[in-house]
């Protein structure tokens, strides 16, 4: 079931790559997707891990918009920073406490840390997070928990 | 670098894309920029990738030695093949338009397999060279 | 009218990632030691990229061309964040400080915020 | 004005590659010469558009995708100082393996 559905996403990416739908071009983008399949399948890469796809709507629909607005917010802040000639930082690393579940919300969260910028995961570990920040009061938002509770909100429903 | 759960799970994600894409490299050839030889390099990276996160070891069991050594041979045989075949059938060496009916077919068909040869060539050539390099470093007992 | 506002929409994010990649590129410069400077690389990964490349997205309308874009959008993405972080890694497990302006806070005196 | 996108992304990349040129540690190096693939994929579409060639793009991908593969093997052969390995020992044991790349 899994293994139809990544086939069925990497043909649909074919499909937007090559944007040319002569019939030689979708069966090679068929046995294409389905070599990719067989051969992602041998590499041991083809796990629930690998293909979140039950992830995808959700993470649209909900976190992207949020984080996006997160980045743009967090982005004002390191430029107005960048830009003052005392180059007021204050380098903080903290220790966070992540709940997420499964190891691709952890990712989801460690990467949204990273995204963000004035914040970046250091060491991204089984329950906590070392997170060094540029400024003190980045190092407080991040701590605040939102993010966090955010994440394990979308990773739920495995 | 398997530790690191972000570089796992990227990977994962990001592998099978590589690939498709760097097929899609392969038999665009005619309508963009790219050919055999870029494809052939995308695929190799897809697969050096793999073995950067999940170590040599499991990447040698799902491409063995012999398969990529066989690629590298059997690349170059395509290209030769498609040569002497449009010499049996009364061309010069790769004049590919005797290989259909019709010759604009037949350019289309030899220029595809030629293509197909470089790409699996370059790709054995680049893995090879990278688990020579690779494995040559720390451990003297190579698995081949 | 539509076809003008998207047109002033795309040349005003165009114009706002170069601004933002100067800026982080500024920042890279100015940053004293490695791990700032990282935040600095960040702003051009996370924000002045994406702002160009919807610039460009917004100017080439609904074609193949903004799928391409967008699949340089999304694999900046996710693999951005990726390399940064093994950077970040990498570096500490070498020693490189990351030269700090108080002491480390722990998760539990995190709560008296 | 794609042209002033393109000096934006020309004076950014500088600014990069001067802190590769500077860049006290190897990290930095690194972390340059990363900021300066992105640029770079970011001037390969902004000058196709400006051309009117969007063909660029593949490239672009290309560029994009080798960058961050690209990144991580460095980072791996100065960490590991070797390409190859698995890593199975996990989290910050490295710090003795890491001083023998050298």
């Amino acid at each position: 079931m899994r293994l139809v559905s990544t086939f069925l996403v990497l043909f649909a990416f074919w499909l937007l790559l090559s944007g040319f739908f002569t019939a030689f071009l979708m069966v090679a983008g068929a046995v294409t997707a389905l070599l990719v399949v067989l051969f992602s399948r041998r590499m041991d890469i083809a796990d629930r891990e690998g293909h979140p796809v039950h992830l995808a709507p959700r993470a649209v629909l909900i976190y992207w918009p949020w984080l996006t607005k997160e980045i743009i917010k967090s982005s004002w802040q390191v430029a107005t920073v960048i830009l003052q000639p005392g180059l007021p930082i204050s380098p903080t690393l903290v220790r966070l406490r992540s709940t997420q579940k499964t190891d691709v919300g952890r990712t989801v969260f460690a990467n949204s840390i990273t995204l963000t910028p004035g914040t970046l995961t250091v060491e991204a570990g089984r329950d906590e997070f070392l997170v060094h920040a540029l400024t003190r009061s980045g190092a407080r938002d991040l701590a605040s928990g939102e993010m966090d509770r955010r994440v394990s909100e979308f990773e739920r429903e495995l | 670098m398997r530790g690191d759960l972000v570089l796992r799970v990227i990977a994962k994600l990001l592998i099978p894309f590589i690939l498709v894409f760097g097929l899609y490299v392969q038999f665009h050839g005619d309508y963009g920029p790219g050919g055999g030889f870029q494809a052939g390099v995308i695929v190799a990276a897809a697969i050096i990738f793999h073995a950067l996160i999940y170590g040599l070891p499991l990447t040698r069991r799902a491409v063995p030695e012999w398969v990529v050594e066989l690629m590298v041979a059997a690349g170059i045989l395509l290209y030769a093949g498609v040569g002497v075949a449009t010499m049996l059938l009364g061309g010069n060496f790769l004049d590919y338009s005797v290989l259909a009916h019709e010759p604009v077919h037949g350019q289309h068909l030899g220029i595809l397999l030629v293509e197909l040869g470089v790409g699996i060539t370059v790709t054995g050539v680049m893995l090879i060279i990278f688990y020579m390099f690779a494995g040559r470093s720390r451990s003297p007992h190579s698995e081949s | 009218m539509t076809s003008q506002i998207i047109d002033l929409a795309s040349w005003l994010l165009i114009a706002g990632g170069g601004i933002f990649c100067m800026i982080g590129a500024l920042g890279l410069l100015r940053m004293p030691n490695f791990f700032t400077r990282m935040h600095a690389a960040s702003l051009i990964d996370s924000l002045g990229a994406p702002m160009l490349l919807l610039g460009m997205i917004l100017q080439s309308g609904f074609t193949l061309v903004s799928a391409k874009l967008l699949f340089i959008a999304l694999l900046l993405f996710f693999t951005s964040p990726t390399a940064t972080h093994a950077l970040a890694r990498a570096a500490r497990a070498r020693g490189v400080g990351p030269d700090l302006a108080e002491e480390l806070p722990t998760a539990t005196d995190r709560e008296d915020k | 004005m794609f042209e002033s996108a393109v000096i934006a992304l020309l004076l950014a990349l500088t600014g990069a590659l001067v802190r590769a040129l500077l860049g006290p540690t190897i990290f930095d190096r690194t972390q340059a010469v990363n900021s300066s693939g992105t640029l770079a994929m970011l001037l390969l579409a902004a000058i196709g558009f400006m051309n009117g060639r969007p063909d660029f793009l593949d490239i672009a991908i290309i560029y994009g995708l080798l960058n961050v593969i690209g990144t991580i093997a460095v980072l791996k052969f100065f960490q590991y100082g070797d390409l190859g390995d698995p890593g199975n020992n996990a989290d910050d044991s490295d710090n003795e393996t890491a001083g023998s790349a050298k």
